[in-house]
């Protein structure tokens, strides 16, 4: 079980998601964004960060890093995806998953642990959750407010398609209080909250995050 | 060389945090009979004489600006 | 005053042949005897290029002038014993202590007041940036940030304006660089109502036998300037020898700005560029840029090299137009870094700034000799013993004086106040805990990031903050930042130690053992006899608590002239404590409460 | 209801590391002949009609500018 980690020029949440990763029991391989290459890995994560510093919109820049064209390649073919943070906000800007994110309501970023409703349990890296489950994981960025045109949500609402949503507070001005959502065939998964901050209770709120990562391995053995 | 300008706004109905954040605090400054704000992003290039309005076109839709919540113009203005 | 006509450069050549032209060294700061010390170490008036490096490294700020011979106590109070775990103290970029298992780590504050009352997001954005890569030249890579800030009321008008740029500033810089923010003080007294405090705290850890320490040696061995590119950034005071009738194209040149901005993307690119530059071992010696700039850092890494250093300025990657080498030379642009490469490395070290897309190019070469040579298209513009620059600057012994009410203050004691009754005592508990600086300090810290990279155990609300610094052995370390103004100005000596002591108490009770302390003095003008008091106090309290505690002072900062006219600041000297623990499960989270039945212990008197 | 715009730019000579940012990344994209690229603010306000000039121009230096660090333009347009 390999999963490609991407790194961008900016990106900060790499070691984090690739030591999720290896909790899971799974084996990290780290991919450059310059490499027209996947090393033939099962899955990616596209981490988070400040991509190119986030200068003129969070994932603008790096969407046209030539490892993308790959991730979108591979991603249209099945392989599973997750976007956390800025991977995200990269993922929208490829178009893989619909939407934008915009500067939070309150204009300040925003570090604070964020109790989610887990909405679907059906995508790739979901299923280790029970539908409706609570989990606790940090959220931290600046520009975390999820916007689309009413279609879009309705769509997305139709189709069961938002993965998590915020419980309580409103932290950032989120359409429906979205957190992440999922492609239609469930294999890309973006949300901005960090699951793999919290895979372990002494350097994390919880352990609860370490359900995505597990859920991929469980997909991908099963696949 | 050529100088562009590409101005790109927030649609109209997506929320526009920054902007609406400017008009609540303006009566509070003082200034009154601002009734809305809207804040976007101002590019300045100067561009070789060959790119043509086509190309910038492309330049703004497919980088500058996010079609999906924003809008644009590209002019080109005396250097 | 000018000193340039047309587009000519003051040369060296130049400076021989106009003994007595006049020279705008007093709008620079100089004093006349220090105008007159340059003269005699060249033998003739100095250069304009001359005179802008000299202007910046006497400056307080960089030479240490009015605060040496304080400092110096530290060192006579440090025994060898204190020193056994220290690689590198006061002197270097930044104090290193041995942590055990093979680890160093690195850590030092760092003051940037000034700049951030004039440009808030800015000012507090640099300061960070300055002393990442402060820790960064050590050859350590950068962990964690902490941000001890100082604030007028909290309901003062420029309190709005200062207060969120700071943080935001803070944040912004600290949370793109990915480095947690795992601690930090936030106070508010009037005496900052015109001089916030902006402190910023960086550690970083390395394996011991990757220290690097600033210097430039081996003859023939190249320099390397890497990161952005120099514009005219933060040379407001230079700007006076830019001659009147300089002609830009676009017409003359306005008032130059003194503000720096960051851009904190380029600093993270440029910490993982260094950091891979370290691990292929090709090296020799790194200092980064800060203030003074490159003046700085060549005369720097060439006093403390073994030869002499030349430096062909015209190959400095510029941002702006038609600057001039004293310009050049004084610039503070942010993001930059110097290294000295054997030539047969020099390949593989373009090769690794082209991976990261920094910019590096070749300045000049370590030479023969003892001198600094500085030359513009083979012009010499400047050429000095760097050690006349870097380190013999002029030394003050400022007059002192015990503050007049200092015995009025004292005798105020607490026991002359009334006594609240019970019903009194209830509303002082209320009013304390709605005060400013007692209430939550959420609106800063949730603006930080604390989990990125996954190594914080500890961050707010804990006393101190607590990084993991080897995953596989979960060894860590603590940290701390404390001061009381209030204590330290109804007793230098005792505040010290105080803050000192509260530091060291945070990093205790969090399961660490403390083992080092940094330090960032902020006080008034030194001008001012009663503040040089102040000063001269408590760098003893703190020194002699040190001593008492057997913990070494291993680096720190010096911030003065922070007053608003006539009224200094509360003397507010920063203590930061670093611990050790050998396992971060071990640690000891702030607080009670966690479970039914926990037995409250009140420990000392 | 008159419609005003305000255009905020860094100075020339502060360092932009956003407009830089998007210089840089043209070429990678394929759009060659963009030499300089300075990204700023684009605000657009509706006033009341009795909002003079003067209390425009000190919205724009007092509060959408930061004069420290950057310039401005004002001016009215076609609603
Ligand atoms: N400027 C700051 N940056 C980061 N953390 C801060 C800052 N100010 C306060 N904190 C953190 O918030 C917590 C509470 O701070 P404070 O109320 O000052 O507590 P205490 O008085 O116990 O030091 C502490 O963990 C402290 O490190």
């Amino acid at each position: 079980m390999r999963v490609g980690v991407i790194t961008f020029p900016g990106t900060l949440d790499d070691v984090d998601a690739a030591r999720a990763v290896r909790y899971a029991g799974g084996e990290a391989v780290s991919l450059w964004h310059a490499d027209h290459d996947l090393k033939g890995v099962d899955a990616v994560i596209v981490p988070g960060g400040f991509s190119y510093g986030d200068y003129l919109r969070c994932g603008a820049i790096a969407r046209f890093a030539p490892v993308m064209q790959e991730v979108v390649e591979a991603a249209n073919k099945g392989m599973p995806v997750l976007g956390i943070c800025n991977g995200f906000q990269i993922l929208c800007e490829a178009h893989l998953l619909p939407g934008a994110l915009v500067r939070n309501s309150k204009l300040h970023f925003v570090c604070r642990d964020q109790w989610l409703r887990v909405e679907n349990n059906e995508t790739a890296w979901t299923t280790r959750y029970d539908r409706g489950a609570e989990i606790l994981v940090p959220l931290k960025s600046g520009e975390g407010g999820y916007q689309a045109d009413q279609r879009t949500l309705d769509e997305l609402e139709g189709e069961g398609r938002v993965v998590y949503r915020y419980v309580g507070e409103d932290p950032n001005g989120s359409r429906n209080g979205i957190a992440g959502i999922t492609s239609a065939n469930g294999r890309v998964v973006g949300l901005m909250p960090h699951p793999e901050h919290a895979i372990d209770a002494l350097t994390g709120p919880t352990d609860d995050g370490l359900g995505m990562f597990l859920s991929l391995v469980d997909s991908v053995v099963k696949a | 060389m050529a100088r562009v300008v590409v101005d790109v706004m927030p649609k109209p109905e997506i929320l526009d945090p920054q902007g609406q954040a400017v008009a609540n605090a303006l009566p509070r400054l003082g200034f009154d009979g601002i009734t809305t704000v809207r804040q976007g992003k101002h590019f300045e290039l100067e561009v070789a004489d060959d790119v043509d309005d086509a190309t910038l076109a492309k330049i703004a839709e497919t980088f500058l600006a996010n079609p999906v919540i924003e809008d644009w113009v590209v002019r080109r203005v005396e250097a | 005053m000018t000193v340039n006509t047309g587009n000519t450069v003051d040369t060296v050549e130049n400076a021989e042949k106009t003994p007595d032209q006049e020279q705008p060294y007093k709008e620079l700061g100089l004093k006349d005897d220090e105008y007159a010390r340059i003269k005699e170490i060249l033998g003739r008036r100095p250069t304009d290029a001359e005179l802008a490096v000299y202007s910046v490294m006497w400056s307080e700020h960089c030479s240490y002038k009015s605060s040496k011979v304080h400092l110096k106590y530290f060192s006579d109070t440090t025994t060898d014993e204190m020193r056994a775990k220290m690689l590198a103290g006061i002197g270097e970029n930044a104090g290193v202590v041995d942590i055990g298992d093979g680890w160093a780590v690195t850590f030092k504050a760092e003051s940037h007041n000034h700049p951030s009352y004039v440009e808030p997001y800015q000012g507090a954005a640099t300061g960070v940036g300055g002393i990442v890569r402060d820790i960064l030249a050590m050859g350590a890579r950068p962990l964690a940030v902490m941000d001890p800030l100082r604030f007028g009321p909290a309901d003062a008008p420029d309190t709005r304006r200062v207060l969120p740029g700071i943080v935001a500033g803070v944040g912004g810089y600290g949370n793109c660089l990915g480095l947690p923010n795992i601690g930090g003080e936030v106070v508010f007294d009037a005496t900052y109502a015109g001089n916030p405090l902006v402190n910023a705290l960086c550690v970083g850890a390395m394996r011991v036998e990757d220290l690097h320490l600033a210097h430039a040696s081996g003859t023939g061995n190249k320099i390397i300037l890497f990161g952005a590119r120099t514009g005219l950034d933060g040379i407001g005071g230079v700007s006076v020898l830019a001659s009147e009738t300089f002609d830009d194209t676009a017409g003359k040149r306005k008032k130059l700005p003194s503000v720096q901005v960051g851009d904190p993307f380029t600093e993270k690119v440029l910490i993982e560029c260094c950091l891979e530059l370290f691990a292929e071992r090709i090296v020799v010696g790194i200092q980064d840029l800060g203030g003074a700039g490159l003046a700085c850092a060549t005369s720097e890494l060439a006093s403390a090299g073994d030869g002499g250093m030349r430096v062909h300025l015209e190959r400095v990657p510029l941002r702006a137009t038609g600057m001039t080498p004293a310009e050049i030379l004084s610039s503070e642009s942010q993001e930059r870094m110097c290294a000295v490469v054997r030539p047969e490395d020099l390949d593989a070290f373009m090769a690794v700034c082209a991976k990261w897309d920094v910019i590096a190019t070749e300045i000049g070469e370590v030479t023969e000799g003892d001198r600094l040579v500085i030359t513009w298209h083979d012009e010499v513009v400047l050429d000095v013993p760097p050690r006349t620059v870097a380190h013999e600057g002029p030394v003050y012994h400022r007059p002192i004086e015990r503050p007049a009410d200092q015995d009025a203050l004292q005798a105020d004691a607490p026991d002359r106040l009334a006594r609240p009754s019970g019903d009194e005592l209830l509303e002082l508990v209320k009013t304390m805990a709605a005060s400013p600086n007692l209430a939550s300090k959420r609106w800063v810290t949730q603006q930080y990031d604390r989990y990125v990279r996954g190594g914080t155990v500890l961050a707010q609300p804990s006393d101190s903050g607590m990084i993991r610094i080897d995953e596989s052995t979960r060894r860590g370390v603590a940290l701390s930042t404390d001061c009381n103004g209030r204590y330290t100005r109804l007793d230098p000596y005792a505040g010290a130690q105080l803050a000192l002591a509260e530091a060291y108490r945070n990093v205790a009770t969090s399961g660490a053992t403390p083992v080092a302390v940094t330090n960032c003095l902020n006080f008034g003008s030194p001008e001012d006899p009663a503040v040089m008091w102040q000063f001269e106090q408590a760098v003893k309290g703190l020194a002699d608590g040190c001593a008492e505690l057997g913990i070494p002072v291993t680096g720190g900062n010096v911030s003065f002239y922070n007053q608003t006219g006539a009224t200094a600041i509360l003397p507010t000297p920063v203590v930061g404590v670093l611990g050790v623990i050998d396992d971060v499960r071990r640690r000891i989270p702030t607080g009670i409460g966690a479970e039914a039945g926990e037995t409250l212990l009140l420990l000392g008197e």
